[in-house]
C-alpha cells in the first residue's frame, strides 16, 4: 500500500486543487466553537481538522435528517396531478475530508440496510458511491471511546479511501482505494514518504489504541437466545432513566430508522423521509390505538436489543455500533451503551432471576 | 456533599425498611465525569448507591408521572417546586409521595465548564465554593459560582418548598440578583432583531425532544407536535417548524415553569430554550405576582379569574 | 434497480361499501400504465402501500387473488389520517400503489394439503384472496379439503358477504360462517364466536393440515389454545401479523418483532417462528 | 409571539359575545386592514417548494 507524505504546507492548495473535481465536505465549528458539524464546505472554506469529533455524526452527509423523496402537484388542472417524481439532484463526487474513522466504519454497517439484495435505497445508496471518504485518525482518543472493541478503532480503515495520520508538521496518508487514488491525484498529492512512515503510523497507532480505556465485551452475547436476552430482568433498572428522547438515536452514526411524510404547500407536495427515533411512542404505534412498544422501558430495550443483538444475529457481523461514544457523551441521563452491553454479555439466564 | 449523601441514604433507607414508600427515586454515581444517572430503589440494601453532588440537575420530578407506587423521592429545591406543580394539576397526590428535601447550592453547567478547560475532564472533585478538574495534562480550580447553570445562578428557591425530612440544613436563599437580565436584553431588541436572535438560537435544533421529554411539565400523552389529525406542525426540519415547536411548547409552560434548567441541560446541541419559556415566567411574575410551585393549595393564575387581572390587550 | 419508494400510479375504479356501517369500503384500483400490472404480479397473502399524494401511505392486504386480472383491490377500514382520506376519495381518482410487498402464505408448502382458513373481522382480506385462488379451476385439484371458519360481530359487519353465500353454495369448500351475536330471525348460519365454532368446526390436526389465522388479538389469543386441543402442532399454524409501517421493503425499522421484520420477512409467519420472537405486534 | 418576532400589528386579541355580531364584523375589518397595511408577512412562514416540478423520475 502506498503512503504518502502531505506536507502541511501543500494542504490547502491541495485542497483548493481537489476542489475543482469534488464538492468538498469536511467539519465545521460554529461560532460559539461548540457545536461542530460536517457540511459542504463554502468555496474559500477548509474544513476544521481540530472539530472533527462532531456531536452528531457524519451521517447526515449521506442521509439528511429531512430529505425530499418526491415532489408532485396537487393542482386539480394539472395532467401529472399526483404523480409522484424524485426531484433531479446532481450526485456528483464528493469527498468527505477528516471523517472519524469510526464514522466511515459506521456507514459500511449502515449500507448492509440500504443496499440489499431485494431493494436498494436510491437516496442512500446514490449519495453515499458519491463518496470519497478520506478519513483523520484519531490520535488522542476521547474517554468515551470504545472503538477498538467493536471492530473500528481510532486508525481503523474500514469504510475509507484515505486514512491520514497527522504527524505535527505533515499529514501521512495511507491510499486505501481506487478512489482515494483518485482523490489523491486530484489533490496533486504525490510525494511518496519514506521508509520510516509506516513505522511512524504504527507507533501513533499504538499509542491511541492503548489510550483506549474502555471496553465492551459481547462473545457470549451471540450464543443468548433472543428471548433470554429480552425477558432478562435488568430492562427496568437500564431503561429508568431514559426520557425517550432521541438523542442518542440522532447522534448516533448507525442509527438509521426513518419516517415518511407527506406536505403539502400551495399546489405542490412533497414526500420527506425524516429520520426517526426507536425512543418515540408514535414509532410503533397502530391506528387502532395498540402499542406493541408502549412502554418506555421496551423501547430502551428495543435500542439495546437491536444494535447489540438482532443486527448481530442478522448479520453475522459483529454489533451496530462503532463505540464513537457519542451517545455515552450526550445522553441527558447518563444511559451507558458499554455498561449495557457488558450486563447483556455477563448474562447468565439460568443463574438468577432476581433484579439486579 | 458527603453529609447529604449519609442522610439520603439513611432516610431512603428507613422508608424502605419500614414500608413508607415502595420505591425512592434519587440519582446514582455517573459512568463518566459531570455525569449522574436518576435511578430507582427498591430495597433498603439498593439505597447505598445514591449520591448526590452538583451533577444532579435532572429534574426527578419528571419521573413520578403515571406511577401507581407510594413513591419516596429525592428533590432539591426546583424538583420540589414541579412537585407542587404536579400535585397542583392534579397528577398525583402529596399522600402517594414521601419526599427527601435536599437544599441546593446549584448545579454545574457541563457544557460551560468542559469549555473553560483545556482537555476532556477526567475527574471533578467539590470543596465548599470550588470544583477542582482534572484532565490528562491539566489540573485547575474554578469558582463553584462561574461554573453554575445558568438557571441555577439566578435562583432563588434553593430550599425545597414541600419535603418530608431534610438532607441537610436549610441553605440561604440568594437576593438582590436580576433574574431576568436575559429577557430584558432580547425585550430590548428591535423587533427585526428579536426575529434574528431566535432563528439563530435555534438553527442547530434537531428536533430530539429532549428539552420537552426532560421537562417536568411536558407529562402529555401525545405532543401537539406528535399529532396526526389534525397534524399542527410539520415533521421536517423546516425552520418554522421548528420554532413552532420551540415557542408553543413555552407557551404550554406558561405559568408553570419552574425555571429548573431541565430543558437547556438536556439538549444535546446547546441551545438555550429557557429564553422562551422565562419570557413568560416573567410576563406571569409582572401580571400576577405569580411564581409556579411554591404551594400546593394555590390555583395558578391560568386557571382562577380575578377581577382586577389586567386585561390591556383585549380590544 | 429501480425506485422501491416510487408508487405505481394507479386511478380509482370503483368504491363500496363493504359493510352496513361505512367503517369500512372496498377499492378497486385499475394501473394507469398497463405494463405495471404485470410488474405487480402478487401472490395472495401479500401486501402494499397505498400512497395519496398530500397524505401518506398505508400498508393494507391485497384482497384480490392474484388470478383477479385487471384490477387490483383492497378493503380499507377508516381509522388514521389516510385512510381517512382514502375513504372521502372517489372513482377517477387518481393515486399510487406499492408493491406487493412482504411474503405471502406458504402456497407450494400447501399442495395437495387440507386448508383450514380461520379470520375475524375485518381481516379478512388476505384470507379472500386465497380462497379465491385456491377455488380458481385451474389450482382447486392441488389442495384438499378447504375450511373457512369467518366471523365478524354481526351479519351486516361481513366482508364480501355475496361471495361468502356463493362460496356456501359450493360443494368443494366447507363454509362455517358465524356472527357474534343477531337478532335477524333468517340468519341460518352459526352464532357464536370464531373460537367456538373453530373449536366445533375445525377438522382434527393432521399432518397434512394447515391453519391460517387473520383477526383481532383477541380473537388469535383464544383461537390458538382450541387449535392446540385439536392437536394443531406450531409449524402448521400460519399467521399474518400487522404492525406500524412506513416503508414496506424492511429499511426504516419499526415494524421488527426481534430480528425479523414484519413487512419483509413477514407478514406471514408461523406460530413456531413467533414463538421464538418478542411479542412485539 | 410579538417577543420572537412577529409584528405587533399581526397579533390581536378580542373578546366577541356570540351575541356582538356587529363588534364581531368590525373588529375583523379592523384586523384586516392593519394586517394589510402591514403588507405581506416575511416571517413565520414556510419556505416553498424551491424546485419546481422535476423531470427525473
Amino acid at each position: 500500500m502506498k503512503i504518502i507524505r502531505i506536507d502541511k504546507k501543500e494542504w490547502n492548495p491541495g485542497l483548493t486543487q481537489a476542489r475543482q473535481s469534488y464538492r468538498l465536505v469536511g467539519p465545521v465549528a460554529d461560532e460559539a466553537g461548540d457545536v461542530a458539524e460536517f457540511r459542504t464546505l463554502d468555496a474559500e472554506q477548509m474544513p476544521d481538522l481540530a472539530a472533527a469529533d462532531t456531536v452528531l455524526s457524519p451521517k447526515a452527509i449521506v442521509y439528511p435528517q429531512s430529505e425530499v423523496m418526491f415532489e408532485y402537484s396537487t393542482d386539480p388542472g394539472d395532467e401529472e396531478r399526483n404523480i409522484l417524481k424524485r426531484p433531479a439532484k446532481a450526485y456528483d463526487a464528493c469527498a468527505v475530508v477528516g471523517i472519524r474513522p469510526y464514522d466511515a466504519a459506521a456507514f459500511t454497517l449502515v449500507r448492509k440496510n440500504f443496499d440489499t439484495p431485494d431493494y436498494r435505497d436510491p437516496y442512500w445508496c446514490d449519495a453515499y458511491e458519491a463518496c470519497t471518504f478520506v478519513g483523520l485518525a484519531v490520535n488522542q482518543p476521547d474517554s468515551t471511546d470504545f472503538s477498538t472493541s467493536v471492530d473500528s478503532g481510532p486508525f481503523s480503515e474500514k469504510g475509507l479511501d484515505v486514512l491520514l495520520v497527522d504527524t505535527q508538521d505533515a499529514y501521512l496518508a495511507k491510499v486505501l482505494t481506487e478512489k482515494g487514488e483518485a482523490f489523491m491525484t486530484a489533490a496533486d498529492w504525490q510525494t511518496a514518504a519514506d521508509a520510516s512512515a509506516e513505522a511512524a503510523i504504527n507507533d501513533l497507532q499504538a499509542a491511541a489504541e492503548a489510550a483506549i480505556q474502555a471496553t465492551v465485551q459481547y462473545d457470549r452475547i451471540k450464543d443468548l437466545s433472543i428471548l433470554d436476552l429480552y425477558n432478562a430482568p435488568f430492562w427496568e433498572d437500564v431503561g429508568f432513566a431514559c426520557i425517550n428522547c432521541g438523542t442518542c438515536t440522532y447522534v448516533c452514526p448507525t442509527c438509521w430508522c426513518f419516517d415518511i411524510q407527506d406536505e403539502v404547500r400551495g399546489k405542490i407536495g412533497r414526500r420527506f423521509k425524516n429520520w426517526d427515533t426507536c425512543m418515540e411512542t408514535q414509532f410503533t404505534l397502530h391506528a387502532s390505538g395498540h402499542n406493541p412498544r408502549g412502554d418506555k422501558v421496551m423501547r430502551v430495550r428495543q435500542r439495546f436489543m437491536h444494535k447489540l443483538k438482532y443486527f448481530l444475529d442478522k448479520y453475522e457481523d459483529g454489533l451496530m455500533c462503532v463505540g464513537c461514544g457519542r451517545c455515552v457523551r450526550s445522553c441527558p441521563v447518563n444511559i451507558d451503551i458499554r455498561k449495557v452491553c457488558n450486563t447483556m454479555n455477563s448474562y447468565d439466564p439460568e443463574a438468577c432471576a432476581c433484579p439486579v | 456533599m458527603s453529609s447529604y449523601i449519609e442522610s439520603i441514604r439513611s432516610i431512603a433507607e428507613k422508608w424502605l425498611a419500614d414500608g413508607d414508600v415502595e420505591l425512592v427515586i434519587g440519582f446514582r454515581a455517573g459512568s463518566m465525569p459531570l455525569m449522574n444517572e436518576p435511578c430507582l430503589v427498591r430495597t433498603p440494601a439498593g439505597t447505598a448507591q445514591l449520591v448526590w453532588d452538583s451533577n444532579c440537575g435532572i429534574n426527578l420530578a419528571n419521573y413520578i408521572t403515571g406511577r401507581k407506587e407510594k413513591i419516596g423521592i429525592v428533590a432539591k429545591g426546583c424538583d420540589s417546586r414541579n412537585i407542587v406543580n404536579h400535585i397542583v394539576e392534579n397528577k398525583i397526590s402529596r399522600e402517594q409521595l414521601k419526599i427527601i428535601g435536599v437544599p441546593c447550592q446549584g448545579m454545574i453547567d457541563r457544557r460551560k465548564i468542559t469549555a473553560m478547560v483545556p482537555g476532556e475532564i477526567l475527574e471533578v472533585r467539590e470543596e465548599d465554593t470550588a470544583v477542582i478538574v482534572k484532565g490528562a495534562d491539566f489540573e485547575e480550580t474554578l469558582a463553584k459560582a462561574d461554573v453554575l447553570q445558568q438557571n441555577c445562578a439566578v435562583c432563588i428557591h434553593r430550599n425545597p418548598v414541600i419535603y418530608d425530612e431534610l438532607a441537610g440544613e436549610l441553605v440561604a436563599e440568594q437576593d438582590g440578583i436580576d433574574r431576568y437580565a436575559d429577557v430584558k436584553a432580547i425585550e430590548a431588541l428591535a423587533e427585526e432583531e428579536r426575529w434574528d436572535y431566535f432563528e439563530k438560537l435555534l438553527a442547530p435544533c434537531i428536533r430530539c425532544y429532549a428539552c420537552r421529554n426532560a421537562c417536568p411539565l411536558c407529562y402529555c400523552p401525545t405532543c401537539f407536535v406528535d399529532e396526526s389529525k389534525p397534524q399542527w406542525v410539520g415533521k421536517s426540519q423546516d425552520p418554522i417548524d421548528v420554532r413552532t415547536f420551540h415557542f408553543l411548547r413555552a407557551y404550554h409552560c406558561a405559568g408553570r415553569c419552574t425555571d429548573c434548567g431541565a430543558c437547556e441541560r438536556a439538549c444535546p446541541v446547546g441551545i438555550n430554550m429557557r429564553v422562551f419559556t422565562k419570557k413568560l415566567e416573567k410576563d406571569c411574575y409582572d401580571a400576577f405576582g405569580w411564581e409556579a410551585g411554591l404551594d400546593p393549595d394555590v390555583r395558578p393564575p391560568l386557571d382562577t379569574y380575578r377581577p382586577g387581572d389586567p386585561d390591556a390587550f383585549i380590544k | 434497480m429501480s425506485n422501491p419508494y416510487l408508487p405505481y400510479p394507479v386511478r380509482i375504479d370503483e368504491v363500496i361499501d363493504a359493510v352496513d356501517d361505512k367503517s369500512l369500503k372496498t377499492f378497486k384500483f385499475v394501473f394507469l400504465n398497463p405494463d405495471d400490472e404485470a410488474r405487480f404480479n402478487h401472490k395472495a397473502g401479500q401486501f402494499a402501500e397505498l400512497s395519496i399524494p398530500g397524505y401518506g401511505e398505508i400498508p393494507i392486504g391485497i384482497a384480490s387473488a392474484p388470478t383477479e386480472k385487471g384490477f387490483v383491490m383492497f378493503t380499507v377500514f377508516r381509522t388514521g389520517k389516510v385512510s381517512a382520506q382514502l375513504h372521502s376519495m372517489q372513482a377517477g381518482d387518481i393515486m399510487g400503489i406499492r408493491g406487493p410487498l412482504g411474503n405471502w402464505f406458504p402456497w407450494e408448502q400447501l399442495e395437495g394439503k387440507n386448508v383450514v382458513i380461520i379470520g375475524g373481522g375485518f381481516a379478512f382480506t388476505t384470507l379472500r384472496a386465497s380462497i379465491v385462488y385456491m377455488l380458481e379451476p385451474e389450482n382447486r385439484a392441488k389442495f384438499k379439503d378447504i375450511h373457512v371458519i369467518y366471523g365478524a360481530r354481526r351479519p351486516g359487519l361481513l366482508l364480501y358477504r355475496d361471495e361468502l353465500m356463493a362460496w356456501e353454495a359450493r360443494d368443494d369448500i366447507n363454509m362455517h360462517i358465524t356472527v357474534d351475536g343477531t337478532d335477524d330471525p333468517d340468519w341460518k348460519y352459526n352464532v357464536g364466536f370464531v373460537p367456538t365454532i373453530t373449536e366445533q368446526k375445525a377438522p382434527q390436526a393432521d399432518d397434512d393440515t394447515y391453519a391460517i389465522i387473520c383477526g383481532p388479538p383477541v380473537m388469535i389469543k383464544f383461537t390458538q389454545p382450541v387449535l392446540d386441543n385439536l392437536g394443531y402442532t406450531h409449524d402448521h399454524i400460519i399467521m399474518s401479523l400487522e404492525n406500524r409501517m412506513k416503508c414496506g421493503i424492511g429499511m426504516c425499522g419499526r415494524c421488527n418483532i426481534g430480528k425479523e421484520l414484519v413487512c419483509k420477512d413477514g407478514p406471514v409467519f408461523t406460530l413456531e417462528q413467533l414463538n421464538l420472537t418478542p411479542r412485539e405486534y | 409571539m410579538e417577543h420572537m418576532g412577529v409584528a405587533p400589528g399581526r397579533i390581536h386579541f378580542s373578546w366577541i359575545s356570540s351575541a356582538e355580531s356587529t363588534k364581531f364584523v368590525e373588529v375583523v375589518k379592523e384586523v384586516t386592514d392593519a394586517v394589510k397595511q402591514l403588507g405581506p408577512n416575511t416571517r413565520f412562514r414556510k419556505t416553498d417548494p424551491t424546485n419546481s416540478l422535476a423531470k427525473v423520475a
